[in-house]
């Protein structure tokens, strides 16, 4: 643990910044002192490639650039580079993130705790540039932490807590700083920016190849071989598989303790794994996830000012799945209604709300829960579309619950 | 011999269940793959490195007067003895060599 | 004098030089008998040193125990499993950092054809053109041998393998190899060239050359590697199949430097029948009269663009530096 | 709070033009949500950009669909974009136009119409018919809702790949000045 900041220091006028996320993300970075960015441009990350590219160029960011030929490459220079002991960082987003699955999925079995961030966009194919959370959804069983946050302030700030939670010797793993494309992408609002030295002494020097390293000083094989029928093989395999789930949980623990930390130093406290919103003398929920929460929370305030129990649960960290915290969230109402800006084929609703149900086998009494689908492609999402989704939660009081999705955006014009 | 090896990382402060690595010397050898063995006759031997050059295994080594085969690792394969200058190497099977 | 003897005085002058430095790989590889891949990592890595690390894409290399099994190690060098397509990527993140830190480590590369050229190709290129500092050593095969002896982009027109079989209505590969060092040349890489084990001396000439060019940016070795396996012929005709394609101008060994161009390593005016190197190989046992006027087709072509290239030569014309093929042919 | 949609063409700088209203909002103390609308930036091609500000924060971050105000900075685009789409009533329309207030047609929930030749501007600072800033001056002096000062600063913490900093600010201030600004009212009431 940090060193027990136990108030806010006093501190001078923070800097304040007008811009969206993929810049904001540029400063997170900036502030995380990472030594390696590798970046291959696509829409709608591609700003933020370049916010950092223009950093580097200004001697704002003291670190080596890559622009390799994709996004395979991309993951691949850093996965050379933490091996080396580097601090790493890039940000990729839809068919990107689908190009670079091969050295995606095989990151967390390395253990390497490089931090990226996906800038949500949707699946082709329909051919689509814009927003949703297909590419983050598709890949959440690969053994990522993956954070999604709601506003531009907090992309920057978990950009940050994310080398912290990586880098923790008992986690060891990468991270997916997920924001949504389009909305927060290219959304400016007015944020503040942490100062250089306090983020310094909260984050520490990087700590990345402690376990497993490729340096002529202290020689060894990365990753040989492993498994098999035989002698040592199947039980070093389990062992290995093991040990990543037990990272995976452990992260629970040190992203509630880094999120503590970082609102004890800066003063700005977001809920690490589940927020509850109006929650507490709710009969039903929204359970929302990424940038959607902001109209979302506007529908619930309007609908309490109409006198309805309603209630909003955002997922933060969907891996490792924060199964205590939701249980605990979905325990205090009756309903539940998910909104999901992606699709889960096999399951004809949406993946967030197959998390749900998951979950809700582990609480005391049954809530239905119904899926809602709507923000694919870059459609919007606005107070209207959840005061629908509101409307039909709370229909779920009285009546059954429907096994069709209701998509949210089918009649929009 | 010229030591050019650093000494391995010493992983033993190292979970074993984080990334695999591989930090002891591999000891397995190769020598039982082989049914042919090369015989080197030292009178022909006129020590021009030939057989070390082409030795998959490298497995050859140097003595006072003449090369030699570590059969710890020879597998066997028969280059020296085909490519020898002087004809000094021959493949002799291995159940014959027992039973002399 | 005899042939012999002068041999002897080069081949012992390398054994000399570089017999006493410590093998860098253990005693114990899992390579085939008679291996030519084996024979080229050995010698590599002992002549690079330990001030190294070595990525292995899938393929044999590492299939022979090079990153090792189970927690066991092959290798004295730092030395990791790449994925089959991102060796010159993950070099290039190892050798960029080490860079930055001030420290100067050797990135090198030991992959197969498949690893370079084929699905390895994208990061090869990307890594080459950025002009990173890595020493990329393609050990050709001219197949994918690990998996069983499948087909590549470096499998030569007519050969068998067990993706291009033999049978009423198939007759092996039915297109040329891709020539995959001159595509690395246009790169303009900082040096590439080819080599082969049955000109040990050659070989240990462009490896320093590309140890050194590999401290400026990209160097690019091809080694053609016979495999007695997957070409079927005995383990011990391993160095008279290398040389004889060399012979034959079907592998010719030239070298590219960036400020100097293209030279040819040794002289291709008078080569021996293409014929006298296919019959060595159980892989072109089918082959009939036409697919074989094919490949000598094409062996001269292929001869024809070099002896063009290196007449392009910007600074000294075509060049023959032929020590050791006299001596060795 | 207040809502608003900027107009213009690929190339115009009209996303950038939201960015640096933003900016200028903050400075004096605002909160605001500037969103551009998606899709290739081609330039010519009509380009959108939402901006909402309020005195408190907001947590919204959505398209604008019901504008108290209309920015144009280019002056052919409302004869290819219905530039008027969910106009509040009592809206007002800041338009790049060479045309007299009174003389632009404008549907009936348009209350106040203020006009800037924005091309005749750029054309005499930039050489070219970059109007972003020229019509930032315009809507300043036309809305009152941000200063010139706080515009002029936002424009030093903006890089401009076109364009330097000296003509951007001589546009913003020519704009401002050269904007007459039209009350419609009356028929408004009909």
């Amino acid at each position: 643990m940090a060193p027990d900041h136990d108030a806010v220091v006093a501190r001078k006028e923070p800097k304040i910044l007008v811009c969206d996320a993929n810049e904001a993300a540029a400063w997170g970075v900036v502030l995380s002192r990472p030594d390696m960015v590798a970046v291959y441009p696509i829409t709608p990350q591609s700003s933020l490639a370049e916010y950092v590219a223009q950093f580097v160029a200004d001697g704002v960011l003291d670190a080596e650039l890559v622009e390799a030929e994709g996004e395979h490459s991309v993951l691949s220079v850093l996965h050379g580079a933490a091996l080396a002991g580097a601090r790493t960082y890039t940000a990729s987003c839809g068919q990107g993130l689908a190009f670079m699955f091969e050295p995606y999925f095989r990151t967390p079995n390395l253990r390497l705790p490089i931090v990226m961030s996906i800038v949500n966009r949707d699946g082709i194919t329909p051919q689509c540039v814009w927003g949703g959370q297909q590419d983050a959804m598709t890949v959440r069983e690969v053994g990522w932490v993956q954070l999604f946050c709601e506003t531009v302030q907090e992309v920057l700030d978990t950009i940050v807590m994310a080398y912290r939670i990586a880098e923790d010797r008992s986690v060891m793993l990468p991270v997916n700083v997920n924001h949504d494309g389009n909305y927060l992408s290219n959304g400016i609002v007015r944020i503040e920016l942490p100062e250089q030295a306090e983020v310094d002494d909260f984050l520490g020097a990087p700590d990345v190849n402690w376990h497993a390293a490729l340096d002529p000083k202290r020689p060894m094989g990365v990753d040989p071989l492993t498994g098999g029928a035989t002698g040592p093989g199947p039980a070093l395999f389990v062992g290995y598989r093991r040990g990543h789930c037990e990272g995976m949980q452990n992260a629970l623990r040190v992203i509630v303790e880094v999120h503590e930390e970082w609102a004890r130093r800066f003063g700005r406290r977001y809920a690490p794994l589940v927020e509850e919103y109006r929650l507490d003398d709710a009969e039903y929920a929204l359970v929302t996830i990424g940038s959607m929460a902001g109209a979302a929370k506007d529908a619930v305030d309007a609908a309490r000012e109409r006198g309805e129990p309603v209630g909003l649960i955002r997922i933060k960290t969907l891996r490792p799945f924060p199964l205590d915290a939701m249980v605990a969230a979905l325990d205090k109402v009756r309903a539940v209604g998910v909104v999901d800006r992606a699709v889960s084929y096999g399951w004809n609703s949406g993946p967030v709300h197959q998390e749900t149900l998951a979950a809700l086998q582990y609480c005391p009494h049954r809530v239905p829960c119904l899926s809602l689908i709507g923000g694919l492609a870059g459609a919007d999402l606005t107070q209207a579309h959840f005061e629908r989704a509101i409307a039909e939660t709370a229909r779920l009081l009285v009546s059954p619950c429907p096994r069709e999705p209701v998509w949210l955006n089918a009649e929009d014009r | 011999m010229k030591k050019q090896a650093v000494p391995l990382f010493d992983a033993s402060a190292i979970p074993k269940t984080l990334c695999p690595i591989a930090t002891e010397y591999s000891r397995m050898l190769p020598g039982d793959w082989r049914s042919l063995r090369p015989v080197v006759d030292r009178r022909k031997c006129v020590k021009c490195a030939v057989c070390w050059l082409y030795c998959p295994v490298q497995c050859v080594v140097e003595r006072a007067g003449w090369f030699d085969m570590n059969l710890a690792t020879c597998k066997g394969c028969g280059i020296c003895a085909r490519e020898c200058p002087q004809r000094a190497i021959s493949m002799v099977p291995e159940e014959d060599e027992e039973m002399t | 004098c005899t042939r012999g003897a002068l041999r002897y005085v080069t081949t012992a002058n390398l054994y000399n030089r570089w017999g006493d430095l410590e093998d860098l790989f253990v005693p114990g590889l899992g390579g085939c008998q008679g291996c030519n891949t084996e024979l080229i990592m050995r010698h590599t890595l002992r002549r690079v040193g330990s001030n190294t690390v070595l990525a292995t894409p899938p393929g044999c290399i590492p299939g022979m125990g090079s990153v090792g099994y189970n927690g066991m190690l092959g290798c004295k060098v730092p030395v990791f499993h790449p994925l089959l397509t991102n060796t010159a990527s993950m070099l290039t993140g190892i050798r960029r950092q080490y860079k930055r830190k001030g420290r100067n480590v050797t990135a090198l590369a030991l992959a197969g054809d498949g690893g370079a050229g084929d699905v390895g190709f994208q990061s090869l290129s990307g890594a080459a053109e950025r002009g990173e500092q890595i020493l990329f050593i393609c050990v050709d095969n001219e197949g994918y041998m690990n998996t069983g002896a499948q087909r590549s982009g470096s499998t030569t027109y007519g050969a068998w393998t067990a993706t291009t079989p033999i049978g009423e209505s198939a007759r092996g590969k039915t297109q040329d190899a891709k020539n995959l060092p001159l595509l690395m040349m246009w790169h303009g890489c900082e040096y590439v060239a080819t080599a082969s084990t049955a000109f040990m001396e050659d070989f240990y000439a462009k490896l320093e050359a590309a140890l050194d060019a590999s401290q400026r940016g990209f160097a690019y070795l091809h080694l053609y590697s016979p495999c007695t396996s997957g070409w079927r012929f005995p383990s011990a005709s391993n160095i008279e199949v290398a040389r004889k394609a060399v012979e034959t101008n079907f592998a010719v060994l030239w070298e590219y430097r960036r400020d100097q161009g293209l030279k040819l390593s040794r002289d291709i005016e008078d080569p021996a029948p293409v014929t006298e190197y296919l019959k060595l190989l159980g892989k072109f046992r089918h082959l009939d009269a036409t697919q074989i006027a094919h490949i000598e087709r094409h062996v001269a072509e292929q001869a024809q663009v070099l002896r063009e290239l290196a007449r392009m030569h910007p600074r000294e014309g075509r060049q023959v530096v032929g020590h050791q093929s006299d001596l060795m042919a | 709070m207040f809502e608003m949609r900027l107009h213009g063409r690929g190339g115009q700088g009209t996303v950038l033009a939201a960015g640096i209203l933003a900016k200028a909002l903050v400075a004096e103390g605002k909160h605001v949500v500037a969103v551009p609308q998606f899709g290739f930036e081609r330039r010519g091609a009509p380009v959108a950009a939402y901006l909402r500000a309020s005195e408190t924060p907001m947590r919204a971050m959505t398209n604008i669909y019901t504008p108290d105000c209309v920015v144009c900075i280019d002056s052919s685009l409302p004869r290819v974009v219905d530039i008027f789409a969910g106009l509040r009533a009592g809206g007002m329309l800041v338009q790049a136009s060479r045309l007299a207030p009174q003389d632009i047609a404008v549907p009936p929930t348009v209350a106040t119409v203020a006009v800037c030749d924005a091309v005749g501007i750029a054309r005499e600072v930039f050489g070219r018919p970059i109007t972003n800033t020229v019509m930032l001056g315009a809507f300043a002096r036309a809305t009152g809702l941000v200063s010139l000062e706080a515009l002029d600063r936002a424009l030093e913490e903006t890089s401009f790949r076109d364009g330097g900093l000296v003509q951007n600010r001589r546009a913003l201030a020519l704009g401002h000045a050269r904007t007459v600004v039209h009350r419609i009212g009356q028929r408004e009431a009909a």
